[in-house]
């Protein structure tokens, strides 16, 4: 038993580190975030340039093989810049179906791209009414010809706007809401039939909506064997649940650094206000709060790594307990922050922002309960 | 003992709902029932209907043109304006500015002030705090100094809610010497917004809205009419106004109607297995539990309520009513952005802000303004004295401390 | 609408509390707990003499017709001082059963002499396996002959020990959770086939677990129609249940005030601890959780003496409410106190323990969630 | 980074295992599983089956007769002991004073206590807490004057857990002048429980268990050799003993057990509706959200033991283990609680402080003691330094408050 970092992980945790510090000044981020992309390209070639493109990924697809642990790193340390570059979208969900599914010929297309940073993926999972189940697709791909006609409307999709292809999940076969007859498909952005809807989430991130009408897809695009793509799925969604865990960590113990630090400048009758007990007390348990979450964390990252059949059910414990004090953690500092919190102006409220996407991204703590306790 | 309505009060209630029934716009309703925010315009429109009706003056006395209704009355009135989706009465004018006028204004304060209010042809804005007193009130810095028969205003206020809409600010200036941090030395000033020397500075919430401002006064010249009362006496008015108004600030009505919004959303609400939310064991029970909360929150008012309307102080009750509303209202802003699930996500602002209608795609769409109102709400425990305030109060006052 | 106290109430309320303060002084309740009776028979011809024995009970029936409002107040004031007399259990409860239930002659025989203290009963309707749920009835009333035979199991029987006769609920027909084919008898202490297991609860109040083993009983002690007893037992209990949320209201009351008054004499680090802000918070919640209890209270007097539909409804909504309080106040009150709370010598701990009976007694705050859930 | 154990480790779990599993007497265990309370001679004897296999100084060096375990085998060990239902170590000498002596104590104290400890045939109770000095320590006014070659005693001392069982205590004293409130004048003796002038008065708890005590000091002799380390120089040792212990604070290897053996009972617990409480979905979410509490807290601690494992400092997560510790123990007081239902009402003293067998006519038997437990339990949030104390300690030494 070992839960420390290794040479190589505290390097790249320092890594990340030196680079939020440097390029992720907060007006900084604010005007990449605000441009069209919605991130900084040369940041992006920046991340393909230090290998973190790399980490999740196989070596012999052109990855370093990181682990679980290496992945919480990247992502903790880009929590606490509220890095916006989508990691998450193209790399992780993306980027981890393409190297879950594809074929060599489909890697060598599509995922050394991603890897070199030359090409933005996004997976469109989501539906009206999925709410957060993996299986409920709705979404028909109908064999035609040589290839697939895809009709559905997909929701919320990370990075949807700027990717250059679609990883589709759809329905070849079976009820709503069977695991078996789902499918995946790779469809590149504008395909004819394929209506787009850009838009920002409440964190600032964009987003989009996308309707598929009829939309033709040779038999090339198949990723992976048809009718047999859930567990693969939902075994890269457990990932990218766990990296997004991570973010909120990285995330929390950010705010509770910055509203410990507020509360000793700010004064309020004549003293700083973290000479108040019962706002001692509650930044007390925002830490614990942070800490437990960060054991949850290097828990579930240790099953990952273990390839444990409990790993899922290790995620949602990981999810759920996160959730609650991304809750507690994102009111409490914009609480203790008083005005100033929930100013757009300040930091503290687009943290707290980004806290809640991530709370029901992926699922709620509800869900993810259920899930612990059925699993 | 009884919690029933009497027939009078049931005849007013059936009153009331007709008016609502038949007056109220259908966009200003729908706007309301959507989350989204409504213009000025709106607001103006719908005070204007509720004003002809003679009905603008819910706590007003008669002789200044209010209602003269009584504490369940208005109650009723309230409950009735939440559950048909009105919009709330901008407070400045009404629920604040106006009865400090008409308990401590002059005579021609009173003819030159009051009308406008009910009628809402002049908007106020509140300038207490300042930049570095938040909380603590009384360590106000802004100043103004006498001149013949102005005061000179130089200083700076926040958090100034619709300063950029308002026609005059009412505002706590420091009259005394400069150096002393004392209540004693605070005058209270009608400043009219277009006064040279005010500049009004935009702050961005969370949300993206525009509610909140800082407001600079460089050299504003604010005649000796203006002032309320006497000077250095403008704590106890601002006091008052603190205290005076105990009904509905637990807003009991629009947190029931926003659960009873939520529970027919959850209807429609696909829960991912093929059914819908509201068959949802987990969120039935934090949502039953938060309805048992409500209703606790309700009766604290009405035990409030039913002492006024005999005469009696209100009861120790009465100082929870706001750190529990504003409770109860964050929590069902939680419970609304957790039905959401994914569709709690995007951010629509010309809908929210504007007036746009939204297809979206995706996700149930009536969910789409509740993220960007739970970050907006986050305010309620923290503006018109944080809820920890608030719990010094009772601390200090009902327990004795 | 009025929540107001009429005359008539403030001096009942009145004369309770002088009772309470003149008789109740801590070691004068201790020893008649201790006492083999487990209360004071002298305190219980007062309250014959005056007149609170009469007040649930109808006038007709030799009662004051006394409302839900009235007996909200006595049982606060029992609360205050931690009153031991069987008022619920041979009152509000047997009482209640007769008084809903009994023919004229039964009346007589058995109301007539709980109102003027002559008589105590018990009510026997929780069996081991029924949990809260008062339709869970497998004790068994067989009829033989001219009478019945009565065998089973019932449980936590208030006052079990030395009431005179039993009114015992049993099944005559039906499944186990049939609400029909439930029937209520009379029983006396002592009938051969019965024993007794005679035991103080956790709050040093007596109780007793009952056994009967083919127990014979006449026909004319058949308590209303055969197989007809629950909507009598669920408003009985309903009204008792109600009865025992006042008794806590009045224990948060004097838990809060004894906390509050504690914490300005106790001195840690030089200060009162009075002065210190988290404390201050917490008696702050302490006291928001006692106030909207008792908003929940007047709630369900006013639905009870209004008689209506939902008044069922209102008593569990009521219950789940004060049950979270009781929870936080009693649990509070304890850790403000430190050490002393939890001793068998300060008031304080014998408070907090009849709290604890009654969050589970009459259902806990789950159960009762899930029945205004379901009413 | 991995959370496995290696392969000795496994080796010695096994080991562990077998031990327990041959060596743990049935009353005792069952005594230990049923909640209900131990007599001293139970205590002993367990103590001396482990004195005996060498593991009873589980965290001594080997020189004093100690296991020298690593903290991962502490740890395993910890565990295993949980799993089998076998009875906590009391305390104060194997935890307590034993550390204190081996590590300031002379050869002489060494010799003259250590043995005793370690083989249980001494009892130490610890004299710290006075009645006017609870969460505030270093306020205590038990005097020590010395007499040659001898201490004068003079005090009261609270909250002594065990004293009316143990033949020692080590205590705090003041040894400077009597109006100096500091922690310089104290000074940490060793004293006879069967000196005369002492009075052990028992404290009853609200479980009605015995298990603390005043103690009264009237001119008790203490010779100067019972005396450890400098005098004055008491609060340091104190300090040293607070400090020291940082495994197995949080108890995750019990709450995991008890928690399981919950979720054993729930299976055959009624719902009354014909069913068993194991399968109320609410009831069952709240036991997995303090699962994956108790989850988060094995972690923090495995993240202290593996940092000490590598002598490594703890780092600050160790700081939460006292507060998270009682909060999920507690918490699993308070399922098996409500999971009694009616079965949590009745008391037995036989059965929870004897060790009489109860046959309940009623309700599930295993629930009997849990209600005491839980009324005794809550002292888990007080004794040991408060968690109130706890939360200020992390403030001003975690957050730099």
């Amino acid at each position: 038993m070992d839960l420390s970092y290794s040479e190589e992980q505290l390097l790249l945790k320092d890594s990340v580190s030196r680079f939020v510090a440097r390029s992720y000044e907060f007006n900084r981020r604010r005007d990449n975030l605000h441009s069209s992309l919605g991130y900084s390209a040369e940041n992006w070639a920046l991340f393909a340039e230090l290998g973190w493109l790399m980490i999740p990924f196989d070596e012999e697809d052109g990855g370093l093989g990181g682990s679980a642990v290496d992945l919480m790193i990247l992502m903790e340390e880009f929590g606490k810049g509220l890095v916006v570059e989508p990691f998450l979208a193209t790399t992780v969900l993306a980027g981890g179906l393409v190297a879950a599914l594809g074929s060599d010929r489909q890697k060598g297309d599509y995922l050394s791209p991603v890897i070199d940073g030359a090409m933005q993926l996004a997976a469109c999972y989501i539906e009206p009414d999925s709410r957060y189940c993996l299986s409920r697709v709705t979404t028909k791909a109908v064999r035609d010809g040589g290839g697939y006609v895809i009709s559905g409307k997909k929701c919320v999709v990370l990075n949807g706007g700027h990717a250059e292809n679609y990883l589709v999940v759809a329905r070849t076969s079976g009820d709503s809401n069977d695991q078996s007859g789902i499918s995946c498909f790779i469809v590149p952005n504008g395909v004819s039939g394929l209506s787009v809807d850009n838009y920002r989430m409440n964190d600032g991130v964009p987003a989009a909506d996308l309707v598929f009408t009829d939309v033709r897809v040779p038999e090339s695009s198949v990723l992976g064997a048809i009718g047999d793509g859930f567990k693969a799925l939902e075994s890269v969604v457990a990932r990218a649940t766990f990296a997004a865990c991570a973010e909120s960590v990285g995330i929390m113990d950010e705010l509770l650094n910055k509203t410990v630090e507020y509360t000793k400048t700010r004064k309020q009758f004549g003293v700083p206000i973290s000479s108040f007990q019962a706002l001692q007390h509650r930044m007390v348990d925002m830490f614990i709060a942070c800490e437990q979450s960060r054991s949850m964390l290097l828990m579930a990252a240790c099953e990952l790594d273990q390839g444990s059949e409990s790993s899922l059910k290790a995620v949602s414990a990981t999810k759920a307990r996160v959730g609650q004090a991304a809750r507690l953690v994102g009111q409490e500092a914009v609480q203790i922050h008083g005005g100033i919190g929930i100013t757009d102006e300040l930091d503290i409220s687009h943290y707290f922002k980004r806290l809640t996407s991530i709370e029901n991204l992926f699922g709620s703590v509800d869900y993810h309960v259920g899930r612990y306790m059925s699993a | 003992m009884n919690a029933e309505l009497s027939s009078d009060d049931l005849d007013f209630q059936d009153e009331v709902r007709r008016f609502l029934g038949s007056e109220l716009p259908d966009d200003i309703r729908g706007r309301v029932e959507s989350g989204g925010r409504l213009s000025k315009e709106q607001h103006v429109r719908w005070q204007k209907v509720v004003y002809e009706r003679g009905w603008a003056g819910v706590n007003w006395p008669r002789q200044y043109g209010g209602t003269g209704w009584t504490p369940v009355q208005k109650h009723i009135f309230e409950k009735e304006c939440a559950r048909a989706y009105a919009p709330e009465f901008i407070s400045f004018g009404l629920k604040m500015v106006g009865p400090v006028i008409y308990t401590f204004g002059t005579d021609e304060q009173k003819q030159r002030f009051l009308p406008s209010i009910l009628s809402s042809d002049t908007w106020w804005c509140q300038g207490y705090s300042e930049p570095n007193a938040g909380s603590d009130l009384v360590a106000l810095t802004t100043t103004a100094v006498r001149r013949g028969d102005h005061y000179v205003v130089n200083g700076a206020k926040t958090w100034t809610t619709y300063a950029h809409r308002a026609d005059w600010m009412f505002c706590l200036v420091r009259t005394g010497a400069a150096d002393v941090k004392s209540q004693e030395a605070i005058t209270f000033l009608l400043i009219d917004m277009t006064s040279p020397g005010i500049t009004v500075s935009p702050i961005i919430t969370l949300d993206g809205a525009h509610e909140v401002n800082e407001v600079f006064l460089n050299d504003v010249k604010v005649p000796v009419d203006n002032r309320i009362g006497e000077e250095n006496k403008g704590w106890s008015y601002a006091k008052f106004l603190l205290n005076h108004e105990r009904t509905n600030i637990a807003k009991v009505a629009i947190s029931r109607q926003r659960l009873s919004q939520l529970k027919s959303l959850l209807l429609v609400t696909p829960d991912g297995l093929g059914g819908f939310l509201s068959d949802d064991p987990a969120f039935s029970r934090k949502l039953a539990e938060l309805e048992i909360e409500l209703k606790a929150l309700e009766f604290t008012e009405l035990r409030t309520l039913s002492a006024l309307s005999t005469g009696e102080s209100p009861g120790p009750q009465s100082s929870i009513l706001k750190v529990c509303g504003t409770e109860v209202a964050q929590r069902i802003d939680e419970l609304f952005v957790e039905a959401a699930g994914m569709a709690g996500l995007p951010y629509r602002p010309d809908h929210y802000l504007g007036n746009a209608e939204v297809d979206q795609a995706g996700c149930v769409e009536s969910y789409v303004n509740r993220t960007p109102w739970y970050f907006n709400n986050r305010k309620a425990s923290i503006y018109g004295g944080s809820n920890e305030i608030q719990k010094n109060i009772i601390a200090k006052t009902v327990l004795g401390i």
